[in-house]
């Protein structure tokens, strides 16, 4: 196991690199001249020169990838063009808020669809079924940030149930989970549906497998045959689509942070493109790259414990 | 009679099964193409789904003639109405009709879903079909930057290059379809390896076809039905994805009626002024519902095998 | 019917004519493994296999799954590129040929598939699929080949009113008649047939069985008949080769073969065959465990873990060579016991 | 003659799909006796599988649908049983083993899990005691090491192994019938004789009634008493194994044993069968083996359909053939040359030809 685990470590290597290729590519393409920016449009030439000079604007563009990289290894992505900060401080004081709010719609995504699905699959073409294939397609269809408009209308606006924007620091109180509902509904509404689907489908799979028909032909009854064959088998797939679904997961709560001004990673990320502060573009890209990494490792293993065909070597 | 048959010792010139079989037996085996065209007609849903994608492809095409006013012309003294008779979705801040606004965006959601599919499409499905195909050293390179590509976020890859390009329409399709086409290339690849275990390429190779031949003949057509299907519901993605960034700001620039733009349009007026950003997010709705339910009875039709995405 | 030459051979009188030399064939699969998915091993599906095929004969090719017979078949077609070792038709190693070579080759060798739904072509028709060797293997011309295709199709039985359908609409034996057309078009010498009946139904499997000699007899194929079913292989072979783990075992002509069996892994694979008879059970030899794997094969002898016969050490340290028994040039079994 | 152990009676079962509906079963009748072994023998789609996952209850619905007969076990019907009735039959009194030991597994759970599972689900037993039952039962399977067995996961045993453990898994609770879907298909000739050696032993030890499905007839001669020959759906003929190769009386039986390349025969041209099999979305009227019958006999045989009935006077062999008039030892329109059929198909004439 232990093997297995830094076998994948190994492997995420180059995959790293690979973006930090990737960014520092788009980066080096842009348009816009960053000692420029930095400094505002009506900067001294000399100085822009100058800060050119100091920022190895000047040199190839793979020094400065070199040269960007040895400085990130050693935990420095540089510093934001428009306020000076470190971007590493940035992202620190990011961070939390954007994980809080990817965990939070993945529990109401895993909440609702889990148990929809199931149902679904075992009652085919029941009622219940139609229902939440409904549901989930009604669901899926929803572009996250209307969304979240519309939830802000109605629930923040309109009733005044929740607040309508911003975070009230780490999830302590009530009254900073009452920040946090209304953003991770509207992120993991689509999802929701989207999951249900795949857990139907997944369980209607191993429903019809042999060795289904070899529990129910012992006859020890439909609960021990649909939870303790069908479950853990139809969880096996699962598995592996909601490690897929970790990138796409992520993008929505970028724009979802815009609409609830949520102060993560996906603001800063949004401003600083639309100001073309690029260190923070290329820092915070990484960041979320970083994640989705880590989620399929972590995935990975979840993976090897639930299915005892994959060997670990 | 029987002891004759079994005498016989010429060729069997009368086939086992063939000769039973009356001209009437024959006619009764549907073509394949009769048989997913009868299931798709059997869904319902995916007769809806036909009809909205139907609809919003006329009302892109004929947009001008649907609405009942200039998109962009302002009117001062109708701002921010409510729905009415005369103006059925409200007016803007502006004054702008917001049903004629909708309407128009018919074409930018028709043209950017179709343009950018098909250019991930394209770059997806040759180098699947390349890595699928040939294997080793091609694949592993492949499948690697893919890996890498899949390693971003969607969003912050295509943020990070409309921010590169700027922003309008063409840098909004460049986006989005860099980022799109790694979906392709995954399931075509995985599709070709499973076709390349059939013995009929083996036959096909023992038949001395060439490579190129043997991708096109073999295949691509025995892939070609899980593309089509992935390509229908990738569009309602890319529909979303294209709104999703315009409404950031990222993509088509304002006076333009896209639906995403007109959402972030009437953002700051949700409290005051819903309708402006809920009819064009309900436009979406209704068109990624309708590519939605179509691509699900595509899928029961040409493709039962293929997973839900 | 082939009775004139089953006569002679099973006086091992039969002129020494071989169309097909197999040297020393390898083919090992690697494995990979470890940390950096390095190989780590080799799977051995075939081990230095040596036989001949004679012009016109049917050579039959049995062994339990596993035993390297398909892989065998497939890198003597060179859809497998094979380890080491030659494999000589007609005088040119199929192993190294060039491309253009290995098209000259392929006029004339052709192979027939197990699963016949698999090796048609879902999406294309049955004249296509009949014609595409002859597009690709000779410049014939376009009437020539339609001619070619017309008398193909009525010679495995079916009618020219099935050649614009596709492979779905058949059953199971049309498909594999239609495999056997397509195998045939190029008027290929040689045949390769792995597990052709296998997938069919037993009347079904009579048929093509039956069309299968008939062929042979028009056209004078020689065949490899690769199959798990000794009865179906006693029934088309003129002579039989055994083989287990990637190795031979024995090869006899097959009356002989049948009759006096000498390997003993033969002997218990014979009488393992169900068979409708009071006394076969009483002798039956049921072989303890199961086939190990062809990753690490044991030492010595590959079958003396599960030989019933093992006489000593002799068994677990030498391979046996495959050497004559009986003094007969056609019978030849790997066993210390000879 | 004491009542069957199981009784099926008239079954009909079809199956509703895109083509139509499919009349899978078409009148089945077959009985099984206590302590007898019965075997099912036809070509695929014929409707043996299907007759057998009915008397489980197993049939998926939709697409089967069972439109008539009965099939009664014990006095009771199973076609009107509820699911949990169902339940305390199945795996306790009845028990089936299927085709494909690499699928028919979970790949899961624990080998021990699935065996110890059936005797946890009908019997008030200790998890312990379950266990303890379950290695011996692997052992009585011929399984080397079963402590060290009920640990692993189905993936790291072999096809022989997997499918002895399914064996042990059914019998574990000890029942009155085990139904053997082709067991041994999916086996290769060496480990099919080892399975089969484990099955006769078993059915030694334990009185059991076996049903044995098969399309290999002479697999299936080595272990049944008594043989059913299925055909598009329908029995064709029932008798002793002895008969069926000395005496076949309906042409299809007939024909399919000639049809099958024999071992101790010399090699001549099979014969086969002419014509296919016809669709079972609307079948032909009467007996559906009339279009390919060389015995066709005429109108009779197109729109009347035959029924299985005794032509021995004993009860002991039945077919189902318009040939046949005279139920008392009806003979066959072929030459039946007993000695010569006898010196090609060396069959048994005593009791333990078909067992030993």
């Amino acid at each position: 196991m232990l093997k297995y685990i830094i076998r994948r470590l190994l492997v995420m290597v180059p995959v790293v690199l690979g973006v930090t290729v990737v960014i520092s590519t788009l980066i080096y393409l842009s348009p816009g001249n960053p000692a420029q920016i930095a400094l505002g449009q009506n900067a001294n030439p000399e100085a822009v020169a100058r800060l050119e000079q100091q920022m190895g604007l000047n040199k190839p563009p793979h020094l400065r990838y070199v040269d960007w990289l040895t400085q990130a290894l050693q935990g420095n992505l540089g510093r934001s063009l428009e306020t000076g900060t470190p971007v590493t401080d940035l992202i620190v004081e990011r961070l939390p808020a954007t994980l809080e709010l990817a965990f939070a719609s993945l529990a109401i995504m895993l909440v609702i669809a889990l148990p929809l699905g199931v149902v679904s699959a075992v009652r085919q073409y029941s009622w219940v079924d139609n229902a939440s294939m409904l549901f989930a397609i009604f669901w899926l269809s929803m572009p996250s940030f209307w969304l979240a408009l519309i939830l802000l209308l109605l629930f923040a606006v309109h009733w005044d149930f929740f607040p309508i924007s911003g975070r009230a620091g780490a999830l302590l109180s009530v009254t900073a989970l009452s920040y946090l509902v209304l953003p991770a509904i509207a992120n993991g509404a689509r999802r929701a549906g989207l999951l249900t689907r795949m857990m139907r489908s997944s369980m209607l799979e191993i429903l019809n497998k042999d060795y289904i028909r070899t529990a129910k032909g012992k006859g020890i009854g439909q609960r021990s045959v649909i939870y303790s064959h069908g479950m853990r088998n139809a969880m096996i797939p699962i598995v592996t689509l909601l490690g897929l679904q970790v990138p796409s997961l992520i993008s929505s709560s970028v724009i979802v942070e815009v609409v609830f001004a949520w102060p993560g990673m996906g603001r800063l990320l949004v401003d600083a493109v639309l100001r073309r502060d690029y260190p923070v573009v290329q820092g915070v890209t990484l960041m979320y790259a970083v994640i989705v990494i880590v989620a399929n490792l972590l995935v990975d293993i979840a993976y090897s414990y639930l299915d005892p065909q994959i060997s670990y070597d | 009679m029987s002891d004759l048959q079994e005498g016989r010792s010429g060729r069997p010139n009368r086939s086992d099964e063939s000769t039973t079989q009356s001209p009437d037996e024959e006619t009764q085996l549907p073509s394949r193409r009769r048989k997913v065209a009868g299931r798709l007609i059997r869904n319902r849903l995916a007769l809806l789904g036909s009809g909205i994608v139907l609809a919003l492809v006329l009302t892109a095409l004929f947009a001008p003639y649907i609405a009942p006013y200039d998109p962009v012309e302002q009117d001062y003294a109708a701002l921010e109405q409510p729905p009415s008779l005369e103006h059925p979705f409200g007016t803007d801040t502006l004054g702008r009709d917001v049903f004629s606004r909708v309407v128009f965006g018919a074409k930018y959601a028709v043209f950017l879903g179709l343009v950018i599919v098909g250019f991930e499409m394209l770059l997806g499905v040759t180098l699947g079909l390349v890595a699928g195909y040939y294997g080793g050293m091609v694949e592993s390179v492949i499948m690697r930057v893919v890996d890498v590509a899949l390693s971003i976020p969607g969003v912050v890859l295509a943020l990070a290059i409309a921010g590169m390009l700027g922003g309008g329409l063409i840098p909004l399709v460049i986006a989005i379809s860099l980022v799109g086409w790694r979906g392709f290339t995954r399931l075509v690849r995985g599709d070709v390896k499973g076709v390349m275990e059939e013995e009929y390429i083996d036959a096909a190779k023992g038949a001395g076809v060439s490579d190129a031949r043997l991708i096109v003949q073999h295949i691509l057509p025995n892939v070609a039905s899980s593309i089509i299907v992935y390509a229908t519901l990738t569009i309602p993605t890319v529909i979303l994805w294209a709104a999703g960034l315009s409404f950031l700001g990222m993509g088509v620039s304002p006076p333009t009626p896209e639906w995403g733009a007109l959402i972030a349009n009437g953002r700051g007026e949700i409290d005051d002024a819903w309708w402006i950003s809920t009819f064009p997010g309900l436009a979406i709705m209704v068109t990624v519902i309708g590519f939605n339910v179509l691509g699900d009875g595509l899928r029961d039709a040409l493709d039962p095998r293929q997973s839900e995405l | 019917m082939s009775t004139q030459e089953r006569t002679t051979d099973t006086d091992g009188e039969r002129p020494d004519d071989p169309i097909v030399r197999v040297h020393e064939l390898e083919k090992h699969f690697p494995i990979k493994g470890g940390i950096l998915q390095r190989t780590v091993g080799h799977v051995r599906a075939v081990d230095g296999v040596s036989f001949d095929i004679q012009t016109g004969e049917t050579l039959g090719l049995v062994g339990e799954s596993g035993c390297g017979k398909s892989t065998l078949g497939r890198t003597m077609a060179r859809l497998e590129e094979a380890t080491s070792g030659s494999v000589e038709f007609d005088g040119r190693d199929v192993t190294t040929a060039s491309k253009r070579e290995l098209k000259a080759i392929r006029r004339n060798v052709q192979m027939i598939f197990q699963d016949p739904a698999s090796s048609l072509n879902p999406r294309m028709t049955v004249s296509q699929i009949i014609t595409e060797p002859m597009r690709s293997l000779t410049d014939w011309s376009k009437s020539k080949r339609e001619d070619r295709l017309y008398q193909l199709i009525e010679e495995v039985g079916l009618s020219k009113a099935h050649l614009s359908r596709a492979p779905h609409e058949f059953s199971g034996g049309q498909q594999q008649r239609v495999a056997i057309a397509r195998a045939l078009s190029v008027n290929p010498q040689f045949v390769i047939a792995d597990e052709p009946t296998s997938a069919l139904d037993v009347s079904v499997q009579a048929d093509i069985l039956n069309l299968l000699k008939d062929l042979q007899d028009e056209y004078d194929l020689t065949y490899l008949f690769i199959s798990h079913d000794l009865s179906v292989v006693r029934h088309i072979s003129d002579r039989v080769m055994v083989m287990y783990l990637g190795e031979v075992a024995e090869i006899a002509p097959t009356e002989r073969l049948f009759d006096a069996p000498k390997h003993p892994y033969t002997r218990a694979l014979l009488s393992s065959i169900p068979r409708a008879s009071a006394g076969a059970m009483d002798d039956r030899i049921v072989l303890e465990g199961t086939v190990p794997s062809p990753e690490d094969p044991p030492d010595g002898c590959r079958f003396h873990p599960r030989c019933q016969e093992y006489i000593g050490e002799v068994c677990e340290r030498t391979d046996p060579e495959v050497e004559p028994v009986d003094g007969r040039a056609d019978h030849v079994c790997a066993c210390h016991h000879y | 003659m004491t009542d069957p152990l199981l009784a099926i009676d008239d079954l009909h079962v079809h199956f509703h799909t895109e083509e139509g509906t499919v009349e899978a079963l078409d009148g089945v009748d077959l009985e099984v006796y206590g302590d007898e072994v019965v075997g099912v023998i036809g070509e695929s789609g014929c409707g043996k599988t299907v007759t057998m996952l009915s008397v489980m209850g197993l049939l998926q619905s939709p697409p089967a649908e069972v439109v008539g007969g009965s099939i009664r076990y014990d006095g009771r019907d199973l076609l009107t049983c509820s699911e949990s009735e169902l339940n305390e039959i199945r795996g306790e009194e009845i028990s089936m083993i299927y085709q494909d030991p690499m699928t028919s597994l979970n790949p899961v759970l624990t080998v021990g899990r699935q065996v110890s599972e059936v005797l946890l689900a009908h019997r008030d037993i200790s998890k312990r005691d379950a266990r303890e039952r379950s290695v011996e039962m692997l052992d009585a399977c011929g399984l080397a090491d079963p402590e060290r067995l009920m640990d692993e996961y189905p993936h790291s045993l072999s096809g022989g192994m997997r499918q002895r453990v399914m064996i042990a898994m059914a019998l574990v609770t000890e029942p009155n019938l085990l139904i053997a879907d082709e067991p041994t298909t999916a086996l290769d000739v060496t480990i099919q004789a080892q399975v089969m050696e484990v099955l006769r032993e078993l059915r030694s030890d334990h009185e059991v009634s076996i049903v044995f499905i098969t399309h290999d007839l002479p697999l299936v001669s080595e272990i049944a008493d008594r043989i059913a020959v299925m055909y598009a759906g329908t029995v064709a003929e029932t008798c002793s194994v002895e008969r069926l190769f000395d005496r076949p009386l309906h042409p299809y039986t007939r024909k399919l044993t000639e049809s099958i390349p024999k071992l101790d025969q010399p090699a001549t041209r099979l014969p086969s069968i002419d014509g296919t099999v016809p669709s079972l979305v609307d079948p032909p009227d009467g007996c559906r083996f009339a279009s390919r019958c060389p015995q066709f006999i005429g109108e009779e045989c197109r729109s009347v359909t035959p029924a299985l009935t005794d032509v021995s006077g004993t009860g002991r062999h039945e077919v189902a053939c318009h040939l046949y008039t005279d139920v008392s030892e009806a003979s066959p329109p072929w030459p039946v040359d007993d000695e010569d059929r006898t010196a090609q198909q060396p069959t048994a004439e005593t009791d333990d030809g078909g067992r030993r």
